[in-house]
């Protein structure tokens, strides 16, 4: 618990914290100008958030305390999420607490709780939007910890630290196990940050919607809390795809200059990302809800073929 | 000496008083009486050969060991509790018109006489007289099973004299051919159907005989035993008679007839020096398992159910003396103990059930528990005790003979595994909804006379869950004499 | 004397067996009854000269027994069933006649082949007529199962206890005596029982046709 | 007696069970009395059951102990060993048994089919089979009270026997066990070896050959797979655990499963040495394939105890796999492994004893409250009965596995025991694990869905029913039951260290190796092998979220308000919202049911556009007792009626049959 690991730790969560709205902003510019209309501000998330925590939270009669409750634990697991992930340094002290499996259970404690929140108030909405963010969670969650798992059998360990360590000193060897976890990893970031080939996140149409329709009954507060959660949630998987796939300029434990470099690259490499995720989006049309467990049965299989080809190839 | 004598004087009397006075209302506590008589006087003989070991009686002709005793005092003690189980059925049946003063002395007198002929089967050193004992015995309960003068019983008392008849014709050629070697041996005055000089001199019998005569001693036998192919007098017999006569049938012939199997098959090992004799048992034993098994889920009428399961179970213990050995023996005498307690008690139970549904078919007979819970109680009990659930005693054989028969004859495993298994689905299948369930039935006018069933119930509890060492001894002992 | 005694009891011997073989085929029920007691005589004659010869007096006792029995009170008492019951129809069998004969014929080769091994030992003097006696109860046996009528059942049973005591008495000069009593007395009851039978059947199916005594069944 | 100081904690536990079977005839004398048996007797038998966790915790350290009782064959007196097996188990069975005693007491107020007296009666001589089913050390008191369990089970699960379908599911039921039971009886023949001697320290003792040790093992696998409900023979689990008062249900899903368990392992650690390789094989696939087929059929049931029940399938799915895996390792010598692994089915066995039971009694007492068993009749009951309600969403959070409770840890011990493998000899295996790891993850995923299906359609939501807004919540007797058992809940998901330390004698007796010192060494945090390689640390984990929690909710207040208005709720518009317009149980299963088709034997009846009253029904089949158990019937019944021929009545045939036998008798004696 050195004050350079708290620091570096303080830093992480602030960074996350604050880039998550920007990112989300960037990513709608992109795909504004690429659909070539105005876009709305890149600070446009902020005056959002800033505006509903002003408002006041209306709330149905019959919700429950989950209901009240449920955006803050979602956000609460967010923050751990993002502060366990190592964005800009691998001195983190809240590292050990959780590790590649533990993250993805992380996860899946937050969908529990938005589910059993949708379905508290009993509206048709918000039962349909928990059936199908549960269905497109049971495909996404194992195919996920298969491409952490091929991860962590490269680097012998699951823990997030020891793996972007490894994997940022290897020299530039191309594992063929990463390129197929890399694809899966970002099918199934598709499809738990609701972007578009699963749900598009600026609509409300009944049929399509998946995330919308958990939070249809959230209004104020509540709803900027989830909100935000969500784009911390974005954020988090992004920093999980850099820090498997592109985990260099990561700070080590004992370079505390390497810290202040590893923001601006961390920028960079988001904003590239940003980029490349409003081309995809803008290239790829929205699937009918039954077509996405195909889609991420595909995912399921690709992870578990890279972990077939790392134990046939490289060990 | 004295015991022998009350052992069996006391059911002649027995018979000739109640052939006098077998019709009066009090005829039915004479009967328990001189049951009680019979029993006291084996558990005195019982004492005695405990103390003394084996013993003889009237210079040879009768001889007691530790392998008939056990029977003396189960059948003494069953013939008892069957004797208080019918003062309440036997009232009943009359008040349903089924049973005339007449058929009442016949009943009753033949009870007795029936007694005598399985005490002195039992008991008796000679195998001739063993013969006539069983003659005797068949000719018995012919008469007792077609007390009801129906066309059922009738037809059954018929097949059941014909069937036995024929195959007791069997034993006695077997004996014929038994008297005929050992006479080669010990000569013309040798006393050479006396069991005790046939056992001194069993190595030097002439095998061929030997042979040829045991052929015919376990075709004869083996049909009183119910063995399958030899079996289709039994369902009916047992089925068709009052329940009294039918526990009786269940519980004590069929173990004095296995016993009969078991004295030739202890000279035929030592005379052939080779397991034929066991080979045989094991065959007929499983064949009469698996057939007995499948023969259970079609069945309508209740007692005819547990006939059949009887057979089953006559099946087991043959095949557990098939197997030898002192484990597998002793498991077939304790089988037997057992066999006959919770199997009696069980006609106990559907003797009353039966009544109070008017009727014999398990279809009329539901929710015994809400009318009369301690028969309902008594029925599940007893049925699961004879499906071999422990703490039971049925159990503790059936775990020995399937954990030595696992190692010796591991091919015939899966066929008792098989067996047991379709037995208990047909069994339970229909006795659940006998005992739970809604009722259609009314309460029955006098009091059924539960103690012997629970009495029977118990004993066969203990015998799963503690064996008394004095107990144990005697199988033991007995057990070493089959050749263990 | 005892050369030629040998020859005599086989005679008797090969005289029961043509009585059993003459029962199997046998259609009238009458005639039925007297090869029966012919068979009865034949076999007290054979009794009597096995005692004489081997000086057992109570061969004669039992041979008295038999005479009293198989020759005289039970033919009397299916006389009186018959004439009681009025049974006056031909005896008709399951398979025809020379089926039977023909199986007869084999099971006799068979108990003679069964017999041979034990006859070399057998000290008494008629040493082959334990395979006739097997023989007779086997043919009886035959007899029982070919028969669908109640008396010709009984009359089958009888022949076969006959086979039996022709047994007991050549190969092994007779059983002890409260045997050989055991066993007549035991005879002598079956037959009052079978007897009572008869009448409760024809009372119940008014007739004596085994083929009513077939509702116990599996269905 | 000896001094009482000088009792060994087996005499201890004796005299628990003694306890207990005393209690049981105090029932029966006091037959009909509802506040004697209800106040007095179920609290005593709970309290037993606590000081027996506390005895068996203790004896986890202590050595093995033997008692011989007087009681048995005269050859063979029962025989009783407490080792950390047993005592682990004991542990297991006591801490969930005083929570559903507890419970016990308020559930059973109103005498249902049984008298009370007698069902406390059987109750207890369920609890008191299943302790000494655990302690029994030879292979006769094994049996004896190996089937008293299943017997005094069978009549609780009958006790309101007026019901058809409950006395053929308590057929059904007894009839797999006695089966099963007698695969276990030749399993023990074999074990024995023709020695005549049944004591477990002679089976230990014996050599047997690969052949024979291969067949113990199958018979025990199909015996002990019968009484866990593995998927050929599970078709009585989700019929008898629904069918029993919801006390009985509980224990049974949550710890009688677990004395089939205790049962794998004893023959296949204690008495067998494992041999083979293949025996894991084997058992990998018959639990992935019971684990699979029981979630999938979890999300698509209607009745909220077969759920429950079907999710029992799952997790002795689960078990079984872990098992499997170790046997594996512990073929091919790596005693490490296999001991991480069978931590990992180990602490599976407390955990789902903890949260199943939690589960059913919640069940136990909304369909006390509401008399309501289908899901279709249910929903809102978090607002009449909230104290269930959280309770209840505590064992839901830990059946699906979710980080901070019990059933999180389990699972990431077993998926750390698949990727720390440094490679099988044999490269089959090796292609094994991923495919095997893969499947496990998507069962663990398909639990969170039942759960979630499971918790929102009960609790959540409007209330389907108009009487369940009468719902009364569980009484104080009731909600002591589900604190204990969420007590256990909460510390197995936040102090696995301390767990983990009970289980490694376990581990050390079965297989020779422990993670008791590497796991101690790290205090809060859980390191199977080094804090590099891998590290979970549950109260850094549940602090983090809390500290976030918290810090949100003050700011917020800081910064802006904390007003809040209610109203109808927004849907879109939508005023007239009704109950029928929330997701049904069919309906929140029907992904599952559309994905996992060939699994289901579905008939589905159409409406044809010409009804006047259109219906739509669809009903979930199950293959297996359509594919295996009815045929079996059919041969069955088709056998009887071949042999039935043989007693057409003519007496004629019967001779004839008496006759060719003695023909072939002779013909065989010849000489």
């Amino acid at each position: 618990m050195s004050l350079l690991g708290l620091t570096s730790q303080l830093l992480e969560i602030m960074a996350a914290l604050l880039l998550a709205p920007l990112l989300t902003g960037w990513v709608n510019q992109c795909r504004a100008w690429l659909q070539n209309r105005s876009a709305p501000g890149l600070l446009q998330p902020y005056r959002v958030l800033h505006k509903l925590f002003h408002k006041d939270s209306v709330v149905a009669e019959r919700a429950s305390p989950l209901f009240l409750g449920a955006p803050y634990i979602v956000f609460g697991c967010m923050v751990l999420a993002c502060a366990i992930v190592p964005t800009l340094s691998t001195d983190l002290p809240l590292a050990p607490a959780a590790d590649a499996i533990a993250l993805v259970g992380l996860f899946a404690l937050a969908r529990v709780f938005i589910s059993l929140a949708a379905m508290d108030v009993g509206t048709s909405f918000g039962t349909l939007g928990a059936r199908r963010e549960m269905l497109v969670g049971f495909l996404a969650e194992p195919a996920l910890l298969m491409v952490l798992f091929s991860a962590s059998m490269i680097s012998k360990s699951t823990s997030l630290t020891t793996i972007v360590e490894t994997l940022g000193h290897r020299e530039l060897a191309i594992h063929p196990s990463l390129a197929f976890a890399g694809v899966a990893f970002t099918i199934v970031s598709l499809a738990e940050n609701a972007r578009i080939p699963v749900d598009n996140p600026a609509t409300h149409l009944e049929l399509t919607m998946i995330h919308e329709a958990l939070i249809l009954e959230y209004s104020g507060r509540h709803l900027a809390l989830v909100e935000w959660a969500a784009s911390l949630k974005l954020f988090a998987y992004s920093c999980i795809g850099l820090a498997l796939f592109f985990p260099w300029g990561v700070a080590e434990a004992h370079a505390p200059l390497e810290l202040l470099l590893a923001l601006p690259v961390l920028v960079l490499k988001l904003a590239i990302g940003g980029v490349l995720l409003a081309l995809l989006e803008t290239v790829s049309a929205k699937m009918r809800i039954f077509r996405v467990p195909e889609f991420l049965a595909t995912a399921f299989l690709l992870a578990v073929i890279g972990l077939l080809v790392h134990i046939l190839l490289e060990v | 000496m004295s015991a022998l004598l009350a052992v069996l004087g006391v059911p002649l009397l027995g018979a000739a008083v109640l052939a006098l006075v077998g019709h009066r209302p009090f005829a039915r506590d004479v009967n328990v009486g001189f049951s009680l008589g019979t029993f006291v006087a084996a558990s005195v003989l019982t004492a005695e050969v405990i103390a003394q070991g084996p013993q003889f009686a009237w210079g040879q002709e009768f001889y007691i060991d530790p392998l008939n005793v056990f029977l003396v005092a189960l059948t003494a003690f069953v013939g008892l509790t069957t004797a208080i189980f019918s003062r309440p059925y036997m009232r009943v049946e009359q008040d349903h018109g089924k049973m005339t003063p007449p058929r009442l002395r016949l009943y009753h007198g033949m009870y007795q006489l029936f007694s005598f002929t399985m005490l002195v089967a039992l008991t008796t050193n000679n195998l001739g007289i063993l013969w006539v004992a069983m003659e005797v015995a068949t000719l018995t309960t012919v008469l007792l099973v077609s007390v009801y003068r129906t066309a059922a019983s009738l037809e059954a008392a018929w097949k059941y004299f014909i069937l036995c008849g024929v195959g007791i014709a069997q034993a006695l050629f077997g004996t014929v051919l038994l008297y005929m070697a050992a006479e080669k041996v010990l000569g013309l005055e040798g006393g050479a159907l006396l069991w005790t000089n046939l056992d001194s001199v069993k190595t030097q019998l002439d095998p061929n005989i030997i042979a040829l005569a045991f052929a015919f001693l376990f075709i004869g036998y083996g049909t009183k035993v119910g063995l399958v192919p030899l079996h289709n007098w039994l369902p009916d017999a047992h089925a068709e008679g009052p329940t009294p006569v039918s526990a009786v049938l269940s519980g004590l012939l069929l173990n004095v007839a296995l016993y009969a199997v078991l004295r030739c098959k202890v000279l035929t090992d030592a005379a052939l020096q080779s397991a034929l004799a066991g080979q045989l048992l094991m065959g007929f034993g499983l064949l009469s398992v698996v057939v007995a098994a499948f023969f259970l889920s079609r069945q309508k009428d209740v007692k005819r159910m547990f006939a059949y399961s009887s057979i089953e179970h006559m099946g087991l213990i043959a095949f557990a003396f098939g197997l030898g050995g002192p484990i597998a023996n002793y498991a077939g005498l304790l089988h037997m103990t057992v066999h006959s307690l919770i199997k009696s008690a069980i006609f106990f139970a559907v003797g009353h059930a039966a009544q109070k549904a008017g009727s014999q078919l398990m279809e009329d007979i539901r929710g015994l528990i809400k009318v009369s819970p301690t028969i309902a109680w008594g029925l599940m009990l007893g049925s699961l005790a004879i499906l071999g659930m422990p703490p039971f005693g049925v159990f503790a054989s059936e775990f020995l003979i399937l954990t030595t028969a696992m190692r010796q004859q591991p091919w015939a495993t899966p066929l008792l595994l098989l067996a047991l298994g379709v037995a208990f689905a047909s069994v339970f299948r229909r006795v659940l909804p006998m005992v739970f369930g809604e009722t259609t039935l009314k309460p029955l006018p006098h009091a059924p006379a539960l103690l012997p069933v629970f009495v029977h119930l118990a004993l066969g509890l203990m015998l799963g869950i503690y064996i008394p060492p004095y107990l144990d001894a005697w199988y033991v002992q007995a057990a070493r004499m089959l050749g263990g | 004397m005892d050369e030629h005694v040998a020859p005599l009891i086989n005679l008797f011997a090969a005289g029961i067996l043509m009585l059993a073989f003459a029962m199997l085929s046998q259609r009238r029920i009458l005639t039925l009854i007297h090869l029966f007691t012919l068979q009865g005589a034949a076999l007290v004659a054979a009794t009597v000269i096995v005692g004489y010869v081997t000086h057992q007096s109570h061969l004669y006792v039992s041979a008295g027994l038999t005479l009293a029995l198989k020759v005289i009170l039970i033919p009397w008492l299916l006389h009186r069933v018959i004439d009681r019951l009025n049974v006056r129809w031909d005896v008709e069998t399951l398979i025809n006649i020379p089926t039977t004969m023909l199986i007869g014929i084999v099971l006799v080769v068979f108990a003679f082949n069964l017999a041979l091994p034990i006859a070399q030992f057998s000290s008494s003097i008629a040493r082959g007529t334990l395979g006739i006696a097997l023989a007779c109860v086997m043919l009886s046996f035959m007899m029982m199962i070919t028969r669908s009528k109640a008396v010709p059942q009984v009359i089958g049973f009888l022949s076969m206890e006959n086979g039996l005591f022709f047994a007991a008495t050549s190969a092994t000069y007779g059983m002890p005596m409260v045997v050989e009593l055991g066993i007549a007395l035991d005879v002598l009851v079956g037959m009052l029982i079978l007897g009572v039978f008869m009448f409760q059947i024809r009372e119940q199916f008014d007739s004596l046709d085994i083929s009513h005594l077939e509702k116990l069944k599996e269905d | 007696m000896t001094a009482i100081s000088s009792w060994i904690h087996l005499d201890w536990m004796l005299l628990v069970v003694a306890g207990w079977l005393l209690i049981g005839i105090v029932g029966v004398i006091a037959l009909r009395r509802f506040e004697l048996v209800a106040s007095v007797l179920f609290p005593a038998g709970g309290l037993l059951g606590a000081a027996l966790f506390g005895v068996a915790a203790s004896a986890l350290f202590a050595g093995p102990q033997v008692a011989v009782l007087a009681l048995g064959l005269p050859g063979l007196p029962f025989h009783l060993r407490l080792d950390s097996l047993s005592a682990f188990f004991l542990m297991v069975i006591a801490g969930a048994a005083a929570g559903v005693s507890a419970f016990a007491t308020g559930y059973f107020r109103k005498g249902e089919g049984t008298p009370p007296g007698l069902l406390c009666l059987e109750y207890h001589v369920f609890l008191a089979s299943m302790a000494l089913v655990v302690l029994a050390d030879d292979a006769y008191f094994f049996m004896v009270t190996w089937e008293t369990m299943a017997l005094s089970s069978f009549f609780l699960v009958i006790a309101n026997h007026r019901i058809p379908e409950i006395r053929r599911a308590g057929y059904l039921y007894l009839l797999v066990a006695h089966i099963g039971a007698i695969g276990i009886l030749l399993c023990f023949g074999v074990l024995q070896a023709d020695t005549g001697d049944y004591t477990f320290a002679n089976m230990r003792a014996q050599q047997l050959a690969p052949f024979w040790a291969s067949t113990a093992f199958l018979l025990a696998l199909f015996g002990f797979g019968a009484k866990a409900g593995v998927v050929p023979l599970h078709v009585w689990l989700p019929e008898a655990h629904p069918a029993a008062p919801s006390p009985v249900s509980a224990l049974m899903s949550g710890v009688m499963l677990k004395t089939a368990v205790y049962g794998v392992l004893r023959v296949c650690f204690d008495l067998l040495h494992v041999q083979l390789w293949w025996w894991g094989v084997v058992m990998l696939a018959v639990g992935l394939a019971t684990a699979l087929f029981g979630v999938v059929f979890a999300a698509a049931q209607v009745d909220m105890k077969r759920l429950l029940a079907y999710s029992s399938i799952e997790n002795i799915g689960l078990l079984f796999a872990g098992i499997g895996l170790a046997v594996l390792f512990s073929a091919y010598g790596m005693h490490p492994l296999a001991a991480l692994a069978l931590t990992a089915a180990l602490y599976h066995v407390a955990s789902h004893a903890f949260f199943k039971s939690l589960l059913f009694i919640g069940t136990g007492a909304v369909l006390h409250a509401t008399g309501e068993r289908s899901l279709g009749k249910l929903g809102g009951l978090v607002r009449t009965m909230p104290w269930v309600a959280w309770m209840t969403l505590v064992g839901v959070l830990a059946s699906a596995g979710l980080p901070p409770l019990g059933g999180f840890v389990a699972e990431w011990l077993l998926l750390q025991s698949f990727l720390l493998t440094p490679g099988l000899p044999s490269s089959f295996l090796n292609m094994l694990i991923p495919i095997v790891a893969a499947l496990i993850a998507l069962v663990a995923a398909l639990s969170g869905y039942v759960m979630v299906k499971f918790f929102g359609v009960i609790f959540l939501g409007q209330p389907r029913e108009h009487k369940l807004l009468e719902a009364h919540d569980a009484g104080t007797a009731e909600r002591v039951g589900m604190l204990w058992l969420v007590a256990g809940c909460v510390a197995l998901g936040l102090l696995p260290t301390l767990f983990i330390g009970l289980i490694d004698p376990v581990t050390k007796q079965l297989v020779a190796a422990g993670l008791g010192s590497t796991v101690a060494a790290s205090g809060w945090l859980l390191v199977p092998a080094s804090v590099e390689r891998a590290s979970y640390g549950p109260v850094l984990f549940l602090l983090g979220v809390a500290t976030s929690f918290a810090l949100t909710y003050l700011l917020v207040r800081r910064f802006y308000h904390g007003r809040l208005r209610r109203s109808a709720p927004w849907d879109c518009g939508f005023q007239w919202q009704t109950a029928r317009m929330q997701d049904t149980a069919e309906g929140f299963g029907q992904p599952i049911r559309q994905i996992f088709e060939p699994f289901f034997r579905m008939q589905r009846e159409l409406p044809s556009p010409f009804d006047e009253q259109p219906r739509y029904r669809v009903s979930v089949g199950d293959h297996v007792w359509h594919r295996i158990y009815l045929p079996i019937g059919a041969a069955v019944e088709y056998a009887s009626k071949l042999i039935g021929l043989l007693q057409r009545g003519r007496i004629g045939t019967y001779l004839l049959y008496s006759f060719v036998t003695l023909i072939a008798v002779l013909l065989v004696v010849r000489p």
